[in-house]
Order: C-alpha cells, then structure tokens, then sequence
C-alpha cells in the first residue's frame, strides 16, 4: 500500500538548476574598467533557479519568447551544458555524481533533436555513419548488424533505407529530419529533448514530423521535453506545459487545464494572441513591448513591466513558483492575493 | 532564407533515382569554369613534367659533370658539343633549358608543396586544437598567430634565410614558418563556426570522444576553405620562393628551381638573350596562373555564401 | 576603446620587445659585420679595434641590455656603416618609401575598387570576365618579374618612362614628395605600378565578391523596392558594404606593400627603406636591421590600429572594445 | 655642363676617413685631393705634394705645391698634412679606418708650410704609395668636424676638382666645378651621381639617358652596349685577382670528404701534386670567354702585367685535364675525392657563375665537387673562421703592387705582426714569409722589386692560392665621351672628357 | 464595397526562370486582383512561388527569371514590359514591399535616417529637412518610442520587431496603394508578431490601403485577411473569402493544409497528413502538380485543370473538388 502510494521517481527531475553565461574581461578590460570606461562583466542568466520533475512516458512542452532560455535548459537536459547550479535527476539518480561509464550510459539514454535540419547533420557522412556511427562506437550493436539495425531504424522513422548512403544535402528538409530522429533513436534512449524539432519545417511536413513523434513515442516508450515558441504545437503534443519568461519558468500545468484557463497574466497574454484557425477577422490586442534584454532583467518579477495587472510587490521581488493545486504551479503575487482572499 | 534554384533540387531530389556524392556534385561544379578545368590541365601537366622529368630531360642539369660550360648561352635549336640539342637555348653554364625548367618545376612544386603541406599540418593542428579548447590555449595560439601575420611574409623569409643559409630545406622552413599562421587562422575561424552547429552538438549529445569529435566531424568541415588557402598558399610559395631566389637568397645556385634560372638570366635580358630567363619565367607564369584560377573556381565553389 | 587601447598597447609592446630580441640573436648569429665593413687590406690589429668600437666584443646580452636601455631611451644606435644613427638613416629614407607605398595604395584603391564593382555586377559579362582574368594575372605574377618587364618594355624598348631612381622632388612641410612635379611623377609611375599590381588584384577581387555578394542580399533588394536609382543602390548601399572588407584588407596589406617595397626598390632603385634593409642585411649593419624592423612594426601597429578604428567607423556593428587584435 | 654617372657601390659617408672603403675613398677624390695621386695605371704622381724623397732610410720629405686654395678660398700648408694625419686613423665608429696607412708614421715634423717630413721606426719602403690612399683636409673646418659634418656638407673642405653640394644617402650627390683647382679643371661644371646597385637598372638607366655614365657594366650586357651606337665602352684591366684559396694547413677540412660524400681524415689538398692537378684542370680560358664573355684575362699570378713586381717567369696554367687526371693518380687520388667550394654570390664579377664552372671542371677529373654560394655577409665571416676547405675570393691591390696581396693571402698567419690577416687557407711558407719581410724593408726601390718578385713565385709555385683571372672593368658612357678606364676600379667625373 | 476597378488586377502571370538545368516555372498563370483597402492572403508551401509572385509585381525579378506572360494592371496600367524608369516610380511609391527577414532588409552599415530619407527623396523633390520629419512620423506611427533618437540609430540597435516596424514604416513613408509583405512575421515570435499584425491591421483600416499578405501559416492569414489564394506550385489552385475557405475548403491541397494544422480539437490525435513533399518546380509534368500527393486523383488529372467556380465568389482548379462535404 505504501509502496503504492510512493510512485517510482520521476524520469528526470531538474532541482533548482541555473545557468550563467559570464563574458569575462581580460586584462586590457579590467584596467579600462578601472579608468572609467563603460566595459562590464556580462552576466546572462539564461536559466534561473528552475525546477521540473517530467514522469515516464509524459511529454512536456516548454514554451516562451526568443531568448527567454529554452534552448539553455534542453541542452543542460541533454547533458551538453553542465548547469552553473542546481542538480539533474535521471530515474532519482544525480547525474552530476553518477561514476563514468553510468554517466556515459545516461547521456546515452536522454537524446535531442535540433530545430535545424540543414545544421544538425555532418554534411560530410552519409546517412549510414550518422546514424550508425554511435550504436557501434557505443557496443550497442556489433559492426556486423549494423546494416539490419539501420535498416530498421530508418524504416520506423519512414525513411526509405535504400538511400543510407547518400548524404544529408540529398534530402528534403523533413526527410532530415527524419535522420536526425532516426539518429537519436538509434543509441536507445528513453528519454527525447525535442528543440524546436519542427519548427523550419513547412506545415504539411511539419504534420508529419509532429505524427512520426507521437507514433514514436507509443512505439518505444518515449518521454520527451518538447521545446518550441509555437504553442499551437505544443498544445497538440504536450501533456503538461511549463511557460518559461526570461529563464524562469512562470507556470507549469497539464495542457488542457492551461490552455481552459491560464493563470499567470504571461500565460494568459501568450495564450490570446496565439493565432488560430477559428479566429478570423481578429482584433489583435497585444502585449506592449518586447521581452527585455537578459543582460539586465526587470528586478522583480521579470514581466512587471509588461504586464497589465502588475501592482507594487512585483517591482520588489519574484514571485515564487507555487503549487496551486493539482500539478499546477504558477509564479504570480496575484496568486497569493486570491489565495489570501479565499483562504 | 536559402533560395532553392531548380538545379540543385534536381540534384538533391532524394525521390530521383541519381545518387551524386558530394565529390561527384563538387566536380560538376568545378567543371562550370572552363578556365578553371584548362587551368587543373595545365597544372596535371606541369605535375607529371615535375615527377618526370628525369625520364623527359635530355641532361641532368644539376648533375654538373654533365654540363659544360663551354655549351654555355647556346640559343633555342642549337646543338652542344656532346650532340644534345637545346631546344630552349642554354645558360651561361651550359644547361639546356629545358631540362632546366623540367627540374626547375620540380624545385618550385615540391618546395611549395613541401612548405604548404608542413605549414598547413602545424597551422591546421593548432588552430583546430584553439578552437576546441578555446580559453587560454586559444589567445595564446591566436596572439602568435597575429604576431606572425603582422610581420609581411618577405621580410620574414628574408631575415630568415639570411640566418639560416641556403638550402632546399632551409627554404621550406622559411616559408613554413610565414605560411604555418594562415591556416592556423583559417582553420580556427571556421572550426570555430562549425564547433557550435548543432551537428556537433548530436555528436557530444551521443557521447562520442573527443578525438572522434575533432577529426571525424569538426575537421572534415573546415576543409574546404582550408583547401582554397592550400592553393592559394602553394602559390603564394612559389612566387615568394621566385622572389627570395631572385634576391640572392633560398636555393644553391646548381640546383636551380624556377625562380634561380630567371633571376640567372635576368642579366641577360637586356642583351637579348632572352631564353635563359623568358622561358622560365612562363613556366613560372602557367603554374601559378594555373594553381590560382584552379584556386579560384575552388572559392567559387566551396563558398557557401555564394552557392544557390 | 581604453580598454582596446591598453590590448593593443601592451600587445605591441611586447611584439617589440620579442621582435628585437629575436632580430638580435638572429644577426649575432649570421657573423660578425666587422669582416665585411673592413677593408681587407685591414690587418688583425685593425679589425680587433674597429670590433671594439663598435662594441662588437661585449658578450650578446650585453649587448642586447645596452640596447634595449638605449632603445627605452629613443636612441637604436648607429649604423656600423653610416655612423649616422640608425633612425636617422631611417627617416630619411621613408618619406620615399611611403610615397611609393602610398602611391601604389592610392592606384589599386581608385583603380581597384570601381573595377571590382563593375566586374561584380556584371559577372558573366565579357567586361566582367576581363577583369578578372587580368586580375587573376595580376594576382599571379611575382612582383619581380613585371618589375624587370615593364623596365625593359617602358623605359629600353619604348622609352616613355624613367627605368629608376626618384626624379625630382619638392618638399612638402619639409618632406620630400614627387608626385607633384611631372618629371617625379614619371619616375614614380612605374614603381608604383609595379608594386600596386598585386593590391589592385587584390582590391578587384575583394570589391567584386563583396558586391556579388552584397547584390544578393535582401537589403540591396528592399533598396530597390524602395525606388531608389541603380546609382543610388550601387553608389550607397552596396559601396558602403564592400569598403567594409577593402578598407581592412587593404589597410592591413598597406604593411605587405612597405615590405614588398624591398623587391620593387631593389629593382627600380628607388631610393627608399626597402633598399637600405637589403643593404643593410647585405652588409650585417645590425643596428639599422633592428631599428628598420622596429619601425616597420610600429608602422604596423599604428597602421592597425587607425584600420581598426575605421572599420569601427564603416560597421557600426563593430565595438573597438571587442576587438582581441 | 652636367655629368650623370650611376654607380653600383654607393658610399657610406663623405667623410674622407670614416670608412676605408672604394667608394668612399674614390667620392673623397672629388673633393680632397691627396699628397700623391695615382694615375689610372695606379702609377704614383704629384698631389697635394709636389716631390717627395728619402731623408735618411727612416724619414720621408714632401714638398707641397703651392698656391692652393682650399675651397672656402683660405690656404693650403702643411698644419693641415699633419692635421690629417692626426684625423684620419682616429675617426669615432670607424668600421674600417685608415689608421692602417698611417701606423708606420712615428712622428710628423713640420720644416715649413710647403714642407713636412715623416718619420718612422723601420724603413718603409711603401711610404709614397701609402700617402696616395687618403684625402688631405682643411685643419680649419675640419677640427672638430664630425662624420655628420662631413655628410651634411658642413665640413667638406676640400682643395680638389670639384665642391661638394650635397648628399641624400640612396639617391644622389651633387658636385660643381672648382673653377679655381690648381690642376687640370674638369670639363663638368656639374656633377650628379646616383647609386643603380642593380646591374640592369643601372645598364637601362644609361639607355634611357637617365645617366651618362656607368660603372660596373655586366659583363653580360657588354656586348650589346657596343653594338649600340647611343654608347662607348671603356675597358682596362683590373688590379683584382681571382683566385681559389686552398686549405694547405689541415689534416682535416670540413668540406673535403672521400669520393661518397663521407668524412675523410686525411686532406688532400696539403698534397702540391693535388693542388697543381686542381689548378691544371681548371680552364681559364674557358671561363674568360664563356663565364665572364671575354671580359677578363686569365691570371697566372697576383697582378696582371703592366703592374709593378711581375714575374717573367709565371705563366698561365694551361688547360689539362689528362695531365690533371694523371697528378691526381700519382698523388694516390686517382679514384678522387669529394669537396664543397664555397664562394660569395654578390661581390665579385660572375663570382657564384665561376664557382660553378670550376666545379664542373673538378668533376670531370674526378674531384666531385659541390657548390656553396652565399651572400658575403655570410661568406666572409664565415670564410675568416676558417669554414672552408676551397673557396672562391678576390684581391684588389689597392697599393698596385704585390707586397699587399702577398702579405695578407700568402704570408704565414701572424696577428702581431698583421700578417695573413687574410690567410683563410692558412698557407705557410717560412721562404716566402722572410722574402716579403725583408723587401717591406728596404727602401731601395730595384732591390724592393726583386725580393717581392721571388716571394710571388714561391708562393704561386706553392699554390698558397690558385689565381684565376683578372676582372677587366668595363664603363660604359653616352656617345660623345670617353673614359679613361682605371685599373683600380675607381669612377672619377675627372677622367670623363668629351671624345675628340 | 464600391465596385471600383481594383487596385491590383494579374492576369494569367507567369514568371520563369530560365537556369541551366532547364525552366523553373516559379509562377506559372496566376490570376487575381486586390481591392482598395483589402488584405489578399496568398499562401502556400516554401517554394510554390509565393515570393516571386511579389517581386513580379514589383519588376523585381533576380536575374535568370523573366515575366513570360500575363499582365499586371496596376490601377489602370500594365506594369509588365514597363520601362525601368516608370518601373521606379511605382516602386516604393505606389507599391511598397516588406520582407520576411527584418535582419537583412535594412542595410547594417547605413543609419535609419539615412534608409528613410533617401525613399522619400527618391520620389519627392524634399528637403532633408521635410523629409526627416516625415520619417519621424512614420516611425510614431508604427509605435516606436521616441522615434526622434531613432531615427540616428543602425539597424542592429534595433530588436527584431523594432527592425520590422522600421520596414513598415519606410514602406508607409509614401503612402502607397498597395503593400506587398512577404512573410514579415515569420521570423517573429508570437507576441511580436502580433504587434506586427495590429499595426498592419490598423493601416489598411486607417488609410485604405491595399494589401497582399504572402505567408505560409494559415493561421496568421485567418485572423488577418479578407480574401486568401492558396498556391501549390506556382499555381493559385483556391481562391475565395478568408470564412469560406477555411471553413469549406474545396481543394484537396487546402484540405489538407487546413488539417495539418495543430489546432485545440485535434490534439493528440494524428494530424491530417499530405504525404510525400512539394515537388520540382523543374519537372512539373503536364497534369495537376498535386495528383503525387493527392488521394483523389486518378487518370484525369494527367491533364491540367481549369479553374472553375464552383459558388460564388469562389474558384478552384481541381478535377475532383471536396465538394460534397459543403
Ligand atoms: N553560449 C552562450 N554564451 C552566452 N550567452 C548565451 C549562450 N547561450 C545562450 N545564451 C543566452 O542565454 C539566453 C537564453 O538563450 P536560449 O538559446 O536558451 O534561448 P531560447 O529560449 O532557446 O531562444 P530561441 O527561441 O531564440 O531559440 C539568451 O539571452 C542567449 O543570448
Ligand atoms: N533566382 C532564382 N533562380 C532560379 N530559381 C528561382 C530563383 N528564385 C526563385 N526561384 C524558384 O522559384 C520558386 C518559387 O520561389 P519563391 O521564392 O517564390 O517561393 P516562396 O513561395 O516564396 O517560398 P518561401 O516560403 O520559402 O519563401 C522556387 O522553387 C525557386 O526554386
Ligand atoms: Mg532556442
Ligand atoms: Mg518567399
């Protein structure tokens, strides 16, 4: 009963990660700082105290602005940046502590897939070697299954194995696509950051891209961290999106209830001017302004500035993210207001 | 935005039955410049004349039991008093020309080859191994870099060769030491470029060693500029070595390469004897006109910017 | 800007200090210089002395250290040869050789740039063709070569120009310059020319892939749907892209041309500082090759420098304080 | 009227004592005149100095012209003989000074104006040729002048042919007319000349008419300039030998190696019957005509006739391999060996051309030979060091007779007494070295001769050195003039007259 | 609305390109016209011509590409084989253009100033004066703040959606007839992009000006336009009102656009998929260019389809239109 009630850990858990990127000065710039000139350290903090638990087999969706810090917190994910604080927990295990050869047999197991087909594959190999060099590097499977394996990898990511030994340049945008997904799913993994997988694609690929993810994830017990600035996409994939502004991450809730009703005024202004289908003649509304530089954020809660129902605590100090009840969480002072009312 | 023109689509068309590697797509283009393709001829010639040219020489010109310096400034046709004849003429120590420009070729290439290949393995080494590491590493690596280039390559060569003396390899360690920075600063920007791009990002994503990272994925990438600078470099080198020879320094008189017969027969030009130095001097022309329009249509085709 | 100032200040400093010490080891390691100065009627006792005097006998450090303390002190020593001081010698001589260099300069920009365009604009074109063709010959060519070409075309067969020497001069400010008097100007002429072949190639081909490049972009297109003229479109946006590349390019080869002076000197006879570090090295006058490539670098330096600030000025996408070098 | 001349060797200073050196001490003629001058046969005639004679064997006596007039018009007396006397070994930085030409002078005694006697410790034989070899100048402007003075014009002061006017190092120096010279007057009242250190340059600048007059006319291009009919040529014969120097001393030599290119201990060139095979091998007139295109005369000593000291009895080494093939065998080299020669490629007339010829001569009769050219920057030092086994070099006796080159090639080397200071082939012979000592000491001009005579063939029979040949200079002027070629290689606007 | 010639009328347009590989026939007979103050979205996959279809109206067609046919009447005129000097002064002036990249449509190394200035004084005799204060009000128009420092700022001082105004605002400057805005919030993120739609939006109602919105995202179209032409390889193969297509669209192109789009009631479930992808524009065969992907082709769309109008107001170039579901 117990043991029932205390569910295994969840795949993956981010505990307060931050990441800085810091733009030293050399020495030149230190004694110029020092006569007076305009040069400072350059502080970004791409990602801010942000913490995520993501279950087996859940896709959660991450959405915001440009800049605001998806990328940073898919590749910390992904193992590609290490976070300048805070822990990443796969399966309840720190990863940060995990001896060598299970670190490296994690980093196997959690993949990505990038927004860029054209970047994202080495123009110099064929198809063969991008997907099949890391399985035999890695032991996964012997040189010799190697052309059954591709075949099959290829194949479930609908693509046609009699063309693996031609190059990237040869295919179209979503059919590289496809290989970068075939790449990834050729190490095992269980775990996918998608980073605006789909985004430079054209709608009708886009379709399939979106389809081949979702056939994917059934088919090999997938968890996946959708990162994309469409909420339109991620509201067709995702289970439970979290809003990220300016490296926080301002709410978190399943899907459906977020999209029924936002509660962080970000949200709720994202929310609306997501262009749809149905809203035609629209009257657009927007917000004001533009995200600010992450160079020097609003102090406070970073939205203040833009956000219409800002009131006088907002200026002084971030709201903290707070659980308001079932998964949802959300980092608005106005929260505590109603909860005081209501309470 | 990438505009697609209807000449690569047919290419790339992943549905067609055509399967066009990258070499293969590569020399297509490059055969889009018939000048170019004549410049490659004339290069290939100029190669096999060089790695033939004991076979093709009537004489070993820089054999000097061979020459006879009373055959010495013969002109073009005349026959010498062992019974070879010069089609080009001789020089003042009796050398046929001909056999002299053949040797001299090899001179030229391979002391331009020779120097652009060594400088192009140190130059190349170092800036790939600043790029990757970046940090300290790279300032250190890059400020040599620019120290080298600001100094002009003549000069450099010039004090060079005054301290080192002559020689074959005195002069490939001059140019190495002039040229090594290019490449250095070449490989780097575009390593530095190619290091951030997602592929290489999947690769680190799927736990591959460093080693495979940097010579697998990140130096196959900066090749091609890298092969536009070798050419360009190789040319760079004979010219430069034509010039150092000219002014007396670089390479022992009796082994002449190129550069050495003309800055010999430079004297007597005025004298009309103009075949000790004129039929050099084209030989010298053709490979460097040649290695750079071949260079040129490379850039052409190996810039992205400028490829549809 | 300070902050780029103090890099490029104690970067330079130290490229100096390494340049000369390293110059230094060079030519102590070539020979002693006293062997060529001497008459070789000299005997033992004379060469001793004149080695004493010249401090030739003191052991190199110490040499280097007197140097160097002298050099903090602006004088560089010298010349074995001239007994004048090696920066005198060397100042004399470089009004001559920055004249030619800026002549050459002056003839691949004004040559080099409108050619370039037209040969970027029009690149299938047989005007296009030709101009890249003769740039590629340009490009090719050693500079030796056509220098003792153009002598014996210009000056022996046709006799229209001057084979060497500097011709008249009248001074400007006190500096000698040629170019102002028809006979400098014919002397000039072909050493300049000579020695701006391979910048004006240089200078055709940098214009003329910044133009086909800049004709591709989406701006030149938007200029254009503006309404603004072809000129205009030509003569503004595309020409202020492309002086981007030709400015730093060509600031930073106006180094290589005062050094490729040496070669086009040496053949014209042109009295300049290129001629005098052949001699120099020719006759081991150490102080003068160490003062000449001090000079050359500092040249360079503040030649860097000012093309490094005019790029800032051209591409306001450029900060000097990001500039590493 | 202006004369234009274009010179290959500029010099480094004006002033006339700063640096012995040809061009400086061939420009300083144009403004200082000497005590003794030289003619273009290096014979000495009356300067500065009308007559000159032994006192005793230890005292010189000059008498001085009178009536000159140094060029700021003030007058010439023997104050200013002894002022230079005093100046010229003394100069600051000198890298070369004329202290060599004036060491034997113990002590000058002035008798009067016009008269001015030199004392010295030994008898000294060379003493009129020595004072042919530096400027006089004016005690007046020159006291305290330095070498800047002298370059800036300041102190050029001379009582000679022509008035200094200025000097731009690289460039040119301008001379005018001393209308008032006590001697011949030149027929230029300008004088403008350029240093052209490249020889095409300097030849296309004398058909381009930039110049009047060149020096140092590439041997290659003579031919040519005689077919022209814009130009004359003028010729002599050179007091500059070339000649190979032997390593005749060790056992050891660096570049002597066995016929595979390997070290050898033993040296074979201390062998005369190897050096001799060596000198027979060598065709000189081969070189002559093919190398140096007629422009030279094969040498079979240290002077070429003509010149004061010859031998009668040393001939040209004739052309003979066979001869030289069967030398070598007899010596015990029949199989040959392997040897470097070494040789300046920018001092001499062809110098890297005739290393060259002569290498191809030594192989063909089994002596394998490589070459070594290189700037004499390099070659010199490197040759003092004692680098070499078998080199190329040249000799102008700057005093035109064999005492010179006899005691700094062939006399044994001794740094006290500054003998052998250019020895580099380390050449000894106990004969010889006591036949030059004794002639430098003595006066009497027929004995003088006879000893310096025997010590030329001690060493030429000996091989110290193998002499090649004599550079003949060749000048080339406008149509319309005539030069009077010089021996000593010297370019004066003085000897520059309007054909007949 | 008045029944006034329209102010763009393109009949039967057609633009190749004439490369070595043989002809690609970008645009390939479109018709359509755009009415005073009506906002025409033209959309259409990556490379189905939408872009050339806008440069062909502005004679601003890159170098192997050639008008071949049709005519484009510009309130009254024939702007095809017009001179370049009239050509001119329609550009900028009567017809203005915005692109899709606000990165590269303004020159990095000129000031903003400088970029407005010279479009107004290419077709006005003004002093710089005059015309820097018009420039002033167009960016105020476009809600910049304090447009006067503005205007002496560079493009790369400016965010994205900044750098999109400044477009719009120099394609305001002359008070067009008609604005051409190829995909100019593509590169935009969503709350920028709806600045951007707002501010269009607010011009054509303000001004009566024309627009031609090309993108590829039916979604922006849908909240924008009056009017939508859908275009499969270099052909217009739907056109009608914005509600009746979207709602009831009869091509099976359109269908399948409109299905493959992520939308609230079919999340989760597969979206509607096009298979296979945009073809050649070099090989296009003689037929319908769709029957590759099409479910409902069969022999006869071997042959090329005619446009039909199946209602109203409607038009549509299909042998078997949806047009039961209706
Ligand atoms: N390597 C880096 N060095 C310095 N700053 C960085 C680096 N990587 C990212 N940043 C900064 O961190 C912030 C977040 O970047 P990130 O790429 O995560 O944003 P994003 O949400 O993915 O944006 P987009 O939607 O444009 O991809 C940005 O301001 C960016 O400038
Ligand atoms: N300069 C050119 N040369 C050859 N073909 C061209 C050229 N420009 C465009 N094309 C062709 O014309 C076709 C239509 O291009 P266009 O730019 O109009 O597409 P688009 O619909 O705007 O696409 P996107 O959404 O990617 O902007 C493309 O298939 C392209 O191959
Ligand atoms: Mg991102
Ligand atoms: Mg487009």
């Amino acid at each position: 009963m117990i043991v029932a009630q205390n569910p295994s850990p969840p795949i993956l858990e981010l505990r307060g990660i931050s990441k800085r990127f810091l733009k030293e000065l050399d020495f030149a710039g230190r004694m110029a700082e020092r006569l007076g000139a305009d040069i400072h350290e350059e502080l970004v903090h791409a990602v801010d105290n942000v913490s995520l638990k993501i279950q087996q087999g859940q896709v959660v969706g991450l959405a915001g602005e440009s800049g605001c810090g998806k990328s940073t917190l898919g590749r910390i994910v992904a193992g590609i940046l290490d976070p300048s604080e805070g822990q990443v927990f796969y399966r309840g295990q720190d990863v940060a502590l995990m001896p060598a050869a299970q670190a490296q047999a994690t980093a196997l197991k959690i993949q990505m897939i990038f927004q860029d087909p054209f970047a994202s594959l080495n123009p110099r190999m064929r198809v063969q070697d991008i997907i099949g060099e890391a399985p035999v590097v890695h032991g996964i499977i012997s040189r010799k299954e190697r052309e059954d394996y591709l075949d099959e990898i290829m194949l479930s990511c609908g693509l046609d194995p009699s063309y693996k030994r031609r190059y990237p340049h040869q295919f179209s945008g979503g059919q590289r696509q496809r290989i970068g997904i075939a790449r990834a799913l050729a190490v095992k993994p269980e775990f996918i950051v998608c980073d605006e997988s789909v985004a430079a694609l054209d709608v009708s690929i886009q379709a399939q891209i979106l389809n081949l993810f979702i056939e994917l994830r059934e088919k090999f017990n997938l968890t996946y961290l959708f990162i994309s600035h469409d909420l339109g996409v991620i509201e067709h994939i995702s289970d439970h999106i979290a809003i990220m502004y300016l490296g926080r991450i301002v709410e978190s809730a399943p899907s459906e209830a977020l999209f029924e009703n936002p509660n962080h005024p970000y949200t709720d202004a994202l929310l609306r001017e997501v262009p749809r289908l149905e809203n035609r003649h629209a009257e657009f509304a927007p917000i004001r302004g533009e995200v600010p530089s992450p160079l020097a954020p609003p102090a406070g809660c970073h939205f203040h500035p833009r956000c219409p129902r800002a009131f006088d605590p907002c200026a002084k100090s971030a709201p903290q993210l707070v659980t308001l009840g079932g998964e949802r969480q959300s980092a608005c002072f106005l929260n505590d207001i109603s909860m005081s009312k209501n309470g | 935005m990438k505009i697609e023109t209807g000449f690569e689509q047919e290419i790339s068309d992943p549905l067609g039955k055509k399967e066009i590697s990258p070499l293969r797509r590569f020399i297509s283009d490059f055969c889009e410049s018939k000048v170019a393709v004549v410049g490659l001829s004339i290069i290939c010639v100029i190669i096999l004349i060089a790695i033939f040219a004991p076979l093709l020489s009537v004489q070993d010109p820089y054999d000097l039991a061979q020459l006879d310096i009373m055959d010495g400034r013969l002109p073009p046709g005349e026959v010498s008093g062992t019974g070879i004849t010069f089609w080009l003429g001789s020089d003042d120590q009796g050398r046929d020309m001909l056999s002299g420009i053949f040797y001299g070729l090899r001179t030229s290439l391979g002391v331009g080859a020779m120097s652009a290949f060594i400088a192009l393995i140190i130059g190349s080494s170092l800036g790939l191994t600043a790029a990757y590491f970046g940090g300290r590493i790279d300032s250190l690596i890059m400020r040599i870099v620019d120290i080298q280039l600001s100094f002009p390559a003549v000069l450099v060569a010039l004090v060079l060769l005054a301290i080192l003396g002559k020689g074959v390899d005195k002069i490939i360690i001059a140019l190495v030491a002039v040229q090594w920075a290019y490449y250095a600063r070449t490989v780097r920007g575009t390593a530095l470029v190619e290091r951030r791009k997602e592929y290489m990002e999947a690769a680190r994503c799927l736990a591959l060693s460093h080693s495979r990272l940097v010579f697998r994925h990140l130096l196959p990438n900066c090749m091609p500029p890298l092969i536009v600078v070798v050419t360009v470099q190789v040319a760079h080198a004979i010219a430069l070595e034509a010039t150092l020879s000219f002014l007396g320094i670089g390479l022992p008189v009796t082994e002449p390469s190129l550069g050495l017969l003309i800055a010999n027969g430079f004297e007597y030009m005025l004298s009309g004897r103009y075949w000790i130095s004129f039929f050099p001097g084209i030989a010298l022309l053709l490979t460097i006109v040649s290695i750079n329009l071949v260079g040129d249509q490379l850039r052409d085709v190996l810039n992205p910017r400028l490829q549809s | 800007m300070i902050a780029f100032l103090i890099r490029r200040l104690t970067q330079s400093g130290l490229v100096l200090l390494v340049m000369s010490l390293l110059v230094f080891i060079g030519v102590f390691a070539i020979g002693n210089p006293v062997d060529i100065l001497i008459n070789p009627d000299a005997d033992q006792e004379e060469i001793e002395r004149a080695i004493k005097a010249l401090g030739l006998d003191k052991p190199m450090w110490e040499q280097y250290w007197i140097f160097l303390v002298n050099a903090l002190q602006g004088d560089l020593g010298r010349s074995f040869v001239f007994n004048i001081p090696a920066l005198q010698l060397i100042w004399q001589r470089m009004p001559a050789t920055l004249e030619l260099a800026g002549f050459a300069m002056f003839l691949s920009i004004f040559l080099g740039i409108p050619l370039g365009m037209i040969a970027g604009l029009k690149p299938d074109s047989w005007v296009g063709r030709t101009i890249m063709s003769g740039s590629i010959l340009g490009f090719s060519l050693p500079t030796f070569w056509v220098g003792l070409m153009m002598i014996l075309l210009f000056a022996v067969y046709l006799g229209w120009l001057p084979a060497s020497g500097r011709g008249e001069t009248v001074d400007v400010f006190g500096v000698p310059v040629s170019f102002l008097t028809l006979n400098g100007l014919s002397h000039i002429l072909l050493p300049a020319i000579n020695l701006a072949l391979f910048k004006l190639s240089l200078t055709i081909r940098l214009a003329r892939a910044g133009t086909r490049e800049a004709m591709l972009m989406d701006y030149v297109k938007f200029a254009r749907a503006k309404g603004l003229s072809n000129a205009r479109v030509i003569m503004v946006h595309v020409f202020k892209n492309i002086m981007i590349p030709v400015v730093t390019v060509l600031g930073l080869e106006l180094g290589n041309v005062i050094a490729f002076s040496v070669v086009t000197e040496t053949i014209f006879s042109w009295p300049g500082m290129g001629k005098l570090i052949i001699d120099s090295i020719n006759v081991l006058d150490r102080p003068v090759i160490v003062a000449y490539l001090l000079m050359t670098v500092s040249m360079f330096i503040v030649i860097n420098l000012v093309v490094d600030i005019i790029y800032s000025m051209l591409d306001p996408r450029v900060r000097l304080g990001d500039m590493k070098s | 009227q202006t004369l234009k001349i274009g010179l290959k060797s500029e010099p480094s200073s004006m002033d006339p004592h700063y640096h012995n050196l040809t061009p400086n001490n061939m420009m300083a003629l144009y403004v200082f005149d000497r005590l003794i001058l030289q003619d273009e046969k290096q014979n000495l005639k009356p300067g500065l100095a009308v007559s000159w004679n032994n006192v005793d064997e230890l005292t010189w006596e000059f008498k001085l012209r009178s009536g000159v007039k140094w060029h700021d018009g003030s007058d010439f007396s023997a104050d200013d003989v002894a002022f230079t006397i005093g100046r010229a070994p003394n100069v600051p930085n000198s890298p070369s000074s004329l202290g060599r030409y004036i060491k034997q002078i113990k002590s000058v005694e002035i008798i009067d104006p016009l008269t001015i006697r030199l004392k010295t410790e030994k008898p000294f034989p060379l003493m009129p040729t020595y004072m042919s070899t530096f400027g006089i100048v004016s005690k007046k402007t020159g006291t305290g002048a330095s070498t800047e003075d002298y370059n800036s014009g300041k102190a050029m002061n001379g009582t000679g042919p022509f008035k200094f006017v200025e000097f731009v190092p690289g460039d040119r120096i301008v001379y005018k007319r001393n209308d008032n010279y006590w001697g011949e007057k030149p027929n230029w009242s300008d004088v403008i000349v350029k240093p052209l250190s490249n020889n095409s340059a300097r030849v296309a600048a004398l058909l381009a008419g930039v110049v009047d007059m060149i020096d140092f006319v590439p041997t290659s291009d003579i031919e040519i300039l005689k077919k022209n009919d814009k130009v004359s040529i003028s010729q002599t014969v050179s007091n500059r030998v070339i000649y190979m120097h032997i390593d005749t001393a060790r056992d050891k030599s660096p570049f002597v190696t066995d016929v595979n290119g390997n070290p050898m201990d033993k040296n074979p060139l201390k062998d005369l019957r190897v050096r001799k095979a060596m000198s027979m091998a060598i065709n000189r007139k081969g070189i002559v005509e093919k190398v140096m295109e007629g422009v030279a005369i094969p040498a079979g000593q240290l002077l070429p006739d003509g010149f004061f000291a010859i031998s009668p009895n040393l001939k040209v080494e004739p052309y003979n391999p066979e001869g030289a093939k069967a030398l070598l065998k007899e010596a015990g080299w029949g199989d040959g060996f392997g040897l470097t020669i070494q040789g300046p490629n920018n001092r001499y007339v062809n110098d890297a051309k005739i290393v060259q010829a002569i290498a191809q001569m030594l192989t063909r009769v089994g002596i394998k030979s490589k070459v070594d050219t290189m700037p004499k920057n390099v070659f010199f030092p490197r040759g003092s060091k004692l680098e070499f086994s078998f080199m190329l070099v040249g000799w102008g006796a700057g005093s035109g007779e064999p005492s010179s080159p006899l005691g700094a090639l062939l006399h044994t080397y001794d740094k006290s007494q500054g003998f052998g200071s250019s020895n580099r082939g380390r050449f000894s012979n106990a004969d010889l070295d006591a036949k030059l000592e004794q002639a430098l000491a003595t006066v009497d001009r027929e004995k003088h001769k006879n000893l310096l005579i025997e010590a030329t063939e001690i060493g030429i029979n000996n091989l110290g050195i193998i002499p090649l040949h004599f550079q003949v200079n060749t000048w080339a002027v406008r149509k319309g003039l005539v030069y009077n070629a010089r021996t000593d290689e010297q370019t004066l606007a003085m000897g520059v007259k309007p054909a007949p | 609305m008045s029944q006034s010639q329209p102010t763009l009328q393109i009949e039967d347009l057609k633009t190749h390109f004439l490369t070595k590989a043989g002809d690609v026939k970008a645009v390939d007979g479109i018709s359509f016209n755009v009415n005073k103050g009506e906002v025409l979205g033209l959309v259409g996959e990556s490379g189905c011509g939408k872009s050339v279809t806008g440069f062909s109206i502005m004679g601003l067609i890159d170098h192997p590409g050639k008008i071949v046919g049709g005519r484009i009447i510009f309130n009254g005129t024939d702007l095809v084989g017009l001179a370049e000097t009239e050509m001119r002064k329609i550009r900028g002036r009567k017809i203005a253009l915005i692109f899709q990249d606000p990165m590269m449509t303004l020159n990095p190394v000129l000031r903003i100033d400088t970029q407005m200035i010279e479009a107004i004084q290419a077709h006005e005799n003004v002093s710089r004066k005059v015309a820097r204060l018009r420039a002033r009000d167009a960016l105020g128009q476009v809600g910049i703040p304090s447009p006067d420092e503005r205007l002496r700022a560079y493009p790369h001082q400016f965010s994205g959606g900044m750098r999109q105004r400044v477009a719009i605002a120099i394609a305001l400057l002359n008070k067009p007839d008609l604005i051409i805005a190829d995909e100019p919030t593509t590169a935009l993120d969503v709350t920028i992009q709806a600045q951007i739609l707002y501010e269009a939006q607010k011009l054509c109602r303000d001004t009566g000006t024309a627009m031609i919105w090309i993108t590829h995202d039916l979604t922006v179209v849908a909240g924008l336009a009056d009017r939508i032409c859908v275009m499969y390889a270099g052909r217009i193969v739907e056109k009608g009102g914005i509600d009746e297509v979207l709602d009831d669209p009869f091509h099976p192109y359109t269908y399948g656009l409109i299905g493959s789009v992520p939308s609230r009631n079919k999340r989760g479930s597969p979206l509607y998929q096009i298979p296979g992808m945009t073809p050649s524009l070099l090989k296009l065969g003689s037929g319908c260019a769709f029957r590759e992907r099409c479910s409902r082709a069969d022999e006869a769309c071997k042959n090329m389809p005619q446009a039909t109008k199946p209602k109203p107001g409607r038009e549509v170039r299909c042998f078997h239109p949806h047009l039961e579901t209706s």
